[in-house]
């Protein structure tokens, strides 16, 4: 990691969100949440939603928030980078754990 | 903390310094995270065990009001975004305005919580009622779980408001400008996050059929 | 170490002669090293110091050496584990049982006994269960240790190879008296292991309801001779007056078989003043009705 | 304030106990710490001392069962969650990560402060236990389940405590990390910042990223004893295999939040002692990074014998073992820094030394335990407790009085008395391994730890291990008495430099430092922290 820039003077360039990105930010998060619940309630035909796609399209609206409400697009790569290495922590920790109860 | 000496320090920890704020409010996020994300690992190992009593159970909640409050959850993300948006380009009044309908979301949120808990207290599938206790084993781990974390996801959401409450005061104050807006920007960095482990907690508790 | 006496024994010191050999090299070589350099790099000796910002051959190679090193530590280690999951088809299945504070041992036939007879050089598996919390099985002189979790289904199996006596001790705390939770196993040629299995349990004239406390060990807390050991003892207790607590409230109650079955089902209700809540843990489904009646019957009779 | 108070220091600064527990000072701070750390260290180890009296012969000597159980547990929350997590970050971090960075605080004072009134609450909950109800815990520190939700004593409180000393931890690493990023003195690059505030840095994440995980666990725990039924239940279809893997992702990491700080404190010492510049800085720094990492993904080692799976046990062990790689690194590194230097033997030197040493004992008894053969003979015997006890004590506390010989000078602007230091430090050596090392041979003999009682074959490395307590208190009171004497010895004031060879920004300024920490501009050596060809001129 470096963040030797970190030190420089504290001029950093403030991007303001206009509300209309705010607004599509909202109109994509509505949209997954009603493919979410389609497909759980009235995909009778479609089998039932795996626990794998929920998570998926859940991961996706995360992402939505974070990149954009959260303002991670616009911030220091920093923050990405420290969002990812949680991420990925918190995946290991499960993965361990799920290793050991599938193998037992 | 009055500073004696003659000449001062470039970096100071008492001076104000937006950047380092944020960077505290990301951490303390990270710790969030991942005192839900234990919950979520009991979850997810509970669910492997137990499957068919996970899935019978989860019929049991209420994916309309599940649905609606996702919705709220979602807009009120929204209004708080737009209000930094509103105090950065210098418009006090409509940040405010917009936190008082963040705030008037988070509400709406738990009052209808508060209906569907009720509902399944009355049903008796609580710790304690007969009905729980006569549940089959991975169902009352279910619903154990469910009140466990949507309780403190509940939590979360009333520190949120009280925040949401302070960042109104201070702003009608004065306190919080377009030059000095950080308390705005992380009371919405906090509002997000109780909103991302909603994301995660409604599809695991309501959809997954 | 102390006596091996199973198969195992080997796999597992060796692996701890490996790692402790090489662990020794590594200490007392840097200890050694590190006094030379204390002394002749002494300020007296060494006024002007040289500034070695460091050197990446060496780095290279203390990483290297190091993690090869570990390597053949964990292959040994797990080369000496590997045998012990692996149970051999003919092993004698026998099922272990604790409570707070014993073991019990059920054999095939369904014979139960407090220690573990087994015959030598034959491989037997033992099937962990656990009453109430959790208790690990440890035969130090088989070099085997398992935990045995409620509602749990771990096991473990040896081979032993060395006729004797050997202890058995519960190695995961499990309250109170996990200290004396100790058991022996008895390892026997086959003749005598034959002879162990077909002798009739000895007969007992004993009192059901004695056989039952003894089976549960309810008689590791309560004593039969008014002396007190963790709980109150059951000399004299029927039909006496007892001052309880039920909800933070003390109150007189008879001790009557309605309330030794509540005590033993659901023993928190009524606290015995003067004990502590939760020692007692409930004995619900463990002992049947009947059995309380025995047992009930039997402490009529302790006077 | 006059003029005159340029150099008026921290300690005169403010008068008055509300000056004190009040203050947003980050020395006063570390210092408040430490008086409280000191505090309940010597409460917990009055308990050990206890325990080894009971443990001297076989049979009831002085307690009964349960009390020795309480007993035990009350010494491991003590140790762990009030001494040594909170130990050197707490108090020398707080005291010299900002100085050593050539600020003058951390990025959130206030917030240090409420740390540590959290700790404090924290520490009266635990305590606290002692008073009401059917007393302490007596589950092990630990608090396995079901064992925990089924006893009747105070286990509630007990985690709870442990839940809010969490939230400290969590404040405290926070507050370095940010501090770390955006506090260095201009010049000061990640690359340029001393070692100690590296270690500081790796801790911080690990407590920062682990804690929570404990938080919630042990409030699972509360759930299931207030609702009667619960989460880890298995007549409910729950496992208690489960939450001992929610204990150990917390604790595993957190025996490196106890041990990378001491490994900052080691770098230190070596470079001031020695005279010369640290051996492979690079190496140390990442190597602690590389530890704080790997180390999340190693707890199953604590659980070998709990009935996992064959795959997970291997993947365990490989891991265990190569999380001792970097450790292994600093080690070579240390001893490496000592070559060619010109080397001053004082007190804070001889408790490093012993660190190393008796750290290498713990962490290779760790590489023991980590083997899955011999984890299965050695787990909860008293192999692990010696084991702990050479990382913890010996490794880890030895280093805090290492550090705490060190900075006295400068903390107080005081000096002890160096001889009746070495004699103590030897004293205290000698115990330490009397105490322990026996306590690893009973292990292999097989004794089980958490035991009131033991075995007769088992009661001549107990008795040795009893005669090392006593040893080891007289050693460890003789040194606390020469500190605390050195508070009244008249001499002349201390130098900035005491040492004459620190290198490190605190050696700048005044001992004891003033207010604002610096009273002139701090001048970073030419390349690097440890730069001593360019080790810029001290003047008084
Ligand atoms: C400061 C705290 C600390 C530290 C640093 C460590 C460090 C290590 N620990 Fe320890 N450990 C504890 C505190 C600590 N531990 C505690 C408290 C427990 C018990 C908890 C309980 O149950 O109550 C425990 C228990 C414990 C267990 C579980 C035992 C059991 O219950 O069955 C294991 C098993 O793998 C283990 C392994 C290790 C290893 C491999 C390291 C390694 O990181 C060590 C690395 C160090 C070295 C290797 C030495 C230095 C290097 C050299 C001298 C160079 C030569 C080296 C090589 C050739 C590799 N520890
Ligand atoms: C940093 C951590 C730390 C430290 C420093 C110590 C220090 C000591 N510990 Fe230990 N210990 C633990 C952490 C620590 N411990 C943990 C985590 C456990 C596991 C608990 C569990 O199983 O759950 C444990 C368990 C443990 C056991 C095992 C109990 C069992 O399994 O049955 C024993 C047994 O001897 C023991 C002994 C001691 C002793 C004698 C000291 C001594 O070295 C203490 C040194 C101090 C002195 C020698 C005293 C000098 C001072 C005085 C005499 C005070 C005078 C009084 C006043 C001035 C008020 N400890
Ligand atoms: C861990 C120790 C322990 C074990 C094992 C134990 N008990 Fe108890 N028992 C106690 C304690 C302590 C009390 C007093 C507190 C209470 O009432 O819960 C008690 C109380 C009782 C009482 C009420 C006694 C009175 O004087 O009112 C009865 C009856 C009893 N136990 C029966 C049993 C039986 C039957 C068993 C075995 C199946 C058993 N106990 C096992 C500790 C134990
Ligand atoms: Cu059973 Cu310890
Ligand atoms: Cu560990």
């Amino acid at each position: 990691m470096s963040h030797t820039k970190d030190n420089l003077p504290k001029e950093e360039q403030v991007h303001i969100t206009s509300y209309k990105d705010h607004f599509s930010t909202l109109i994509a998060l509505l949209l997954l949440t009603v493919i979410t619940v389609v497909i759980s309630v009235f995909g009778a035909n479609l089998r039932s939603l795996s626990v794998f796609t929920a998570l998926l399209i859940a991961t996706v609206k995360v992402i939505v928030v974070a990149y954009y409400f959260m303002h991670l697009k616009y911030d220091k790569k920093v923050y990405t980078w420290l969002v990812l290495i949680v991420a990925i922590l918190f995946v290991s920790f499960a993965v361990l754990t799920s290793i050991e109860y599938l193998n037992r | 903390m009055e500073h004696t000496s003659a000449f001062s320090l470039p970096n100071s920890g008492h001076n104000r310094d937006a950047e380092a704020s944020k960077m505290g409010m990301w951490l303390f996020l990270f710790t969030e995270l991942l005192l839900f994300g234990g919950l979520f690992i009991v979850y997810m190992v509970y669910r492997s065990l137990n499957p068919e009593s996970f899935l019978l159970a989860s019929f049991e909640l209420d994916v309309a009001m599940g649905t609606f409050n996702t919705i709220v959850l979602l807009v009120s993300s929204m209004t708080i975004a737009m209000s930094i948006t509103a105090i950065q380009t210098g418009d006090a009044k409509k940040s405010i305005f917009l936190l008082y309908t963040t705030l008037g979301l988070a509400i709406v949120f738990l009052i209808v919580k508060y209906f569907e808990w009720s509902a399944k207290i009355h049903h008796g599938l609580f710790p304690g009622f007969e009905v729980y206790d006569g549940l089959p084993p991975g169902e009352s781990l279910f619903f154990f779980l469910y009140f466990f974390m949507t309780g403190l996801h509940a939590l979360h959401i009333i520190i949120g408001g009280i925040i949401i409450s302070v960042v109104i005061y201070r702003t009608k104050k004065g306190l919080v400008t377009k030059e000095k807006y950080t308390l705005t920007e992380n009371a919405g960095l906090y509002w997000h996050l109780v909103d991302l482990i909603w994301i995660y907690l409604f599809p695991l508790f309501y959809l997954i059929h | 170490m102390r006596t091996s006496a199973s198969t195992f024994a080997e796999g597992v010191d060796l692996s701890m002669y490996i790692i402790t050999g090489i662990s020794v090299f590594f200490l007392v070589g840097i200890t050694a090293v590190m006094i030379f350099f204390v002394f002749r790099y002494s300020k007296k000796r060494n006024p002007k110091a040289t500034n070695i910002e460091g050197n990446n051959t060496l780095e290279v190679v203390w990483t290297v050496i190091p993690t090869i090193l570990v390597l053949i530590m964990f292959y040994y280690g797990w080369m000496g584990y590997k045998p012990m999951r692996e149970v051999p088809d003919d092993a004698i299945v026998i099922e272990a049982n604790a409570q707070m504070w014993k073991f019990s041992f059920q054999y095939p036939d369904g014979r139960v006994s407090d220690t573990l007879v087994v015959p030598v050089n034959r491989p037997v598996k033992l099937n962990l269960h656990s009453r109430d919390v959790l208790h690990s099985l440890f035969i130090p002189a088989f070099r085997i240790k398992e935990d045995m979790v409620p509602g749990g289904n771990n096991f473990l199996w040896f081979n032993p190879n060395l006729e004797g006596r050997y202890d058995i001790l519960c190695a995961e705390y499990c309250g109170q008296l996990h200290s004396f939770m100790l058991s022996s196993v008895t390892v026997v040629s086959d003749s005598e292991y034959q002879s162990w299995l077909t002798s009739a349990p000895a007969t007992t004239d004993e009192h059901p309801g004695l056989a039952v406390l003894k089976q549960n060990a309810c008689l590791t807390c309560h004593s039969q001779d008014g002396s007190k050991i963790i709980g109150p003892s059951f000399k004299g207790i029927f039909g006496k007056t007892e001052t309880v607590v039920t909800d933070g409230v003390e109150r007189e109650i008879v001790i009557d078989s309605a309330y030794i079955a509540r005590s033993i089902k659901d023993p928190n209700a009524d606290l015995v003043k003067g004990y502590m809540k939760g020692l007692m843990v409930s004995y619900e489904g463990v002992v049947t009705d009947e059995q309380i009646a025995d047992i009930v019957n039997y402490i009529k009779n302790l006077k | 304030m006059t003029s005159t108070a340029l150099n008026l220091n921290y300690l005169q600064a403010k008068k008055g106990i509300f000056s004190w527990i009040f203050s947003v000072d980050h020395k006063r701070i570390g210092l408040l710490y430490l008086y409280s750390l000191i505090t309940f260290f010597l409460v917990g180890a009055t308990l050990g001392v206890l325990m080894r009296l009971e443990l001297l012969n076989p049979g009831k000597d002085l307690f009964e069962a349960q009390t020795y159980n309480q007993i035990f547990t009350m010494h491991g929350v003590i140790m762990i969650f009030l001494f040594i997590i909170p130990s050197i970050p707490a108090v020398f971090g707080n005291f010299f990560l900002p100085i050593m960075l050539g600020t003058d605080d951390v990025s959130f004072p206030r917030l240090n402060l409420l740390s540590w009134w959290i700790y404090i609450i924290g520490a009266i909950m635990a305590l606290s236990t002692l008073l009401f109800g059917d007393g302490p815990a007596d589950t092990g520190w630990t608090f396995y389940v079901p064992y925990s939700v089924k006893t009747g004593t105070n286990v509630t409180m007990s985690v709870l405590a442990a839940f809010v000393l969490g939230f400290s931890s969590i404040l405290t690493g926070l507050n370095f990390i940010v501090t770390i990023h955006r506090l260095k003195t201009p010049g000061m690059t990640f690359l340029k910042m001393p070692l100690f505030a590296w270690a500081l840095y790796a801790t911080s994440w690990i407590q920062l990223l682990a804690t929570p995980v404990i938080g919630i666990t042990l409030l699972m725990i509360v759930a299931e004893r207030v609702f009667g039924v619960g989460l880890f239940d298995p007549s409910i279809g729950g496992d208690p295999i489960l939450y001992q893997h929610l204990f150990w992702i917390y604790s595993h990491p957190a025996v490196y939040i106890m041990a990378l700080p001491a490994f900052g404190i080691i770098s230190e010492l070596l470079p001031t002692f020695s005279n010369r510049t640290i051996f492979g800085y690079k190496a140390i720094a990442f190597s602690s990074l590389a530890i704080a990492f790997v180390g999340y993904f190693v707890w199953g080692h604590h659980m070998f014998t709990s009935g996992m799976s064959g795959l997970a046990r291997i993947i365990y062990s490989i891991m265990t073992f190569l999380v001792a790689i970097p450790t292994a690194i600093k080690v070579f590194n240390w001893v490496a820094t000592l070559y060619k230097g010109s080397i001053d033997v004082q007190p804070p030197l001889l408790y490093g030394l012993g660190f190393i040493f008796q750290f290498m004992i713990g962490g290779l008894s760790g590489l023991v335990l980590g083997a899955l053969a011999t984890d299965i003979h050695l787990h909860d015997t008293y192999f692990v407790v010696g084991h702990f006890h050479y990382v913890m004590f010996g490794g880890t506390g030895f280093a805090f009085f290492g550090a705490l010989h060190y900075w006295y000078p400068k903390i107080w602007g005081r000096m002890y008395n160096k001889l009746v230091a070495n004699i103590a430090f030897f004293i205290l050596f000698i115990g330490f391994n009397l105490l322990y090392f026996p306590m690893m041979i009973a292990g292999l003999m097989g004794m089980p730890r958490r035991y009131y009682d033991y075995l007769p074959e088992f009661h001549l490395p107990n008795m040795i291990s009893t005669y090392g307590s006593w040893v080891l208190a007289i050693g460890l009171l003789l040194m606390l008495g020469n500190l605390i004497a050195g508070f009244r010895r008249k001499h002349e004031k201390i130098a900035r430099n005491p040492w004459g060879t620190g290198i490190t920004l605190e050696w700048q300024t005044l001992s004891p430092p003033p207010v604002a920490n610096f009273d002139r501009m701090p001048v970073l050596p030419k390349d690097g922290p440890y730069d001593y060809d360019h080790k810029p001129e001290i003047k008084e």
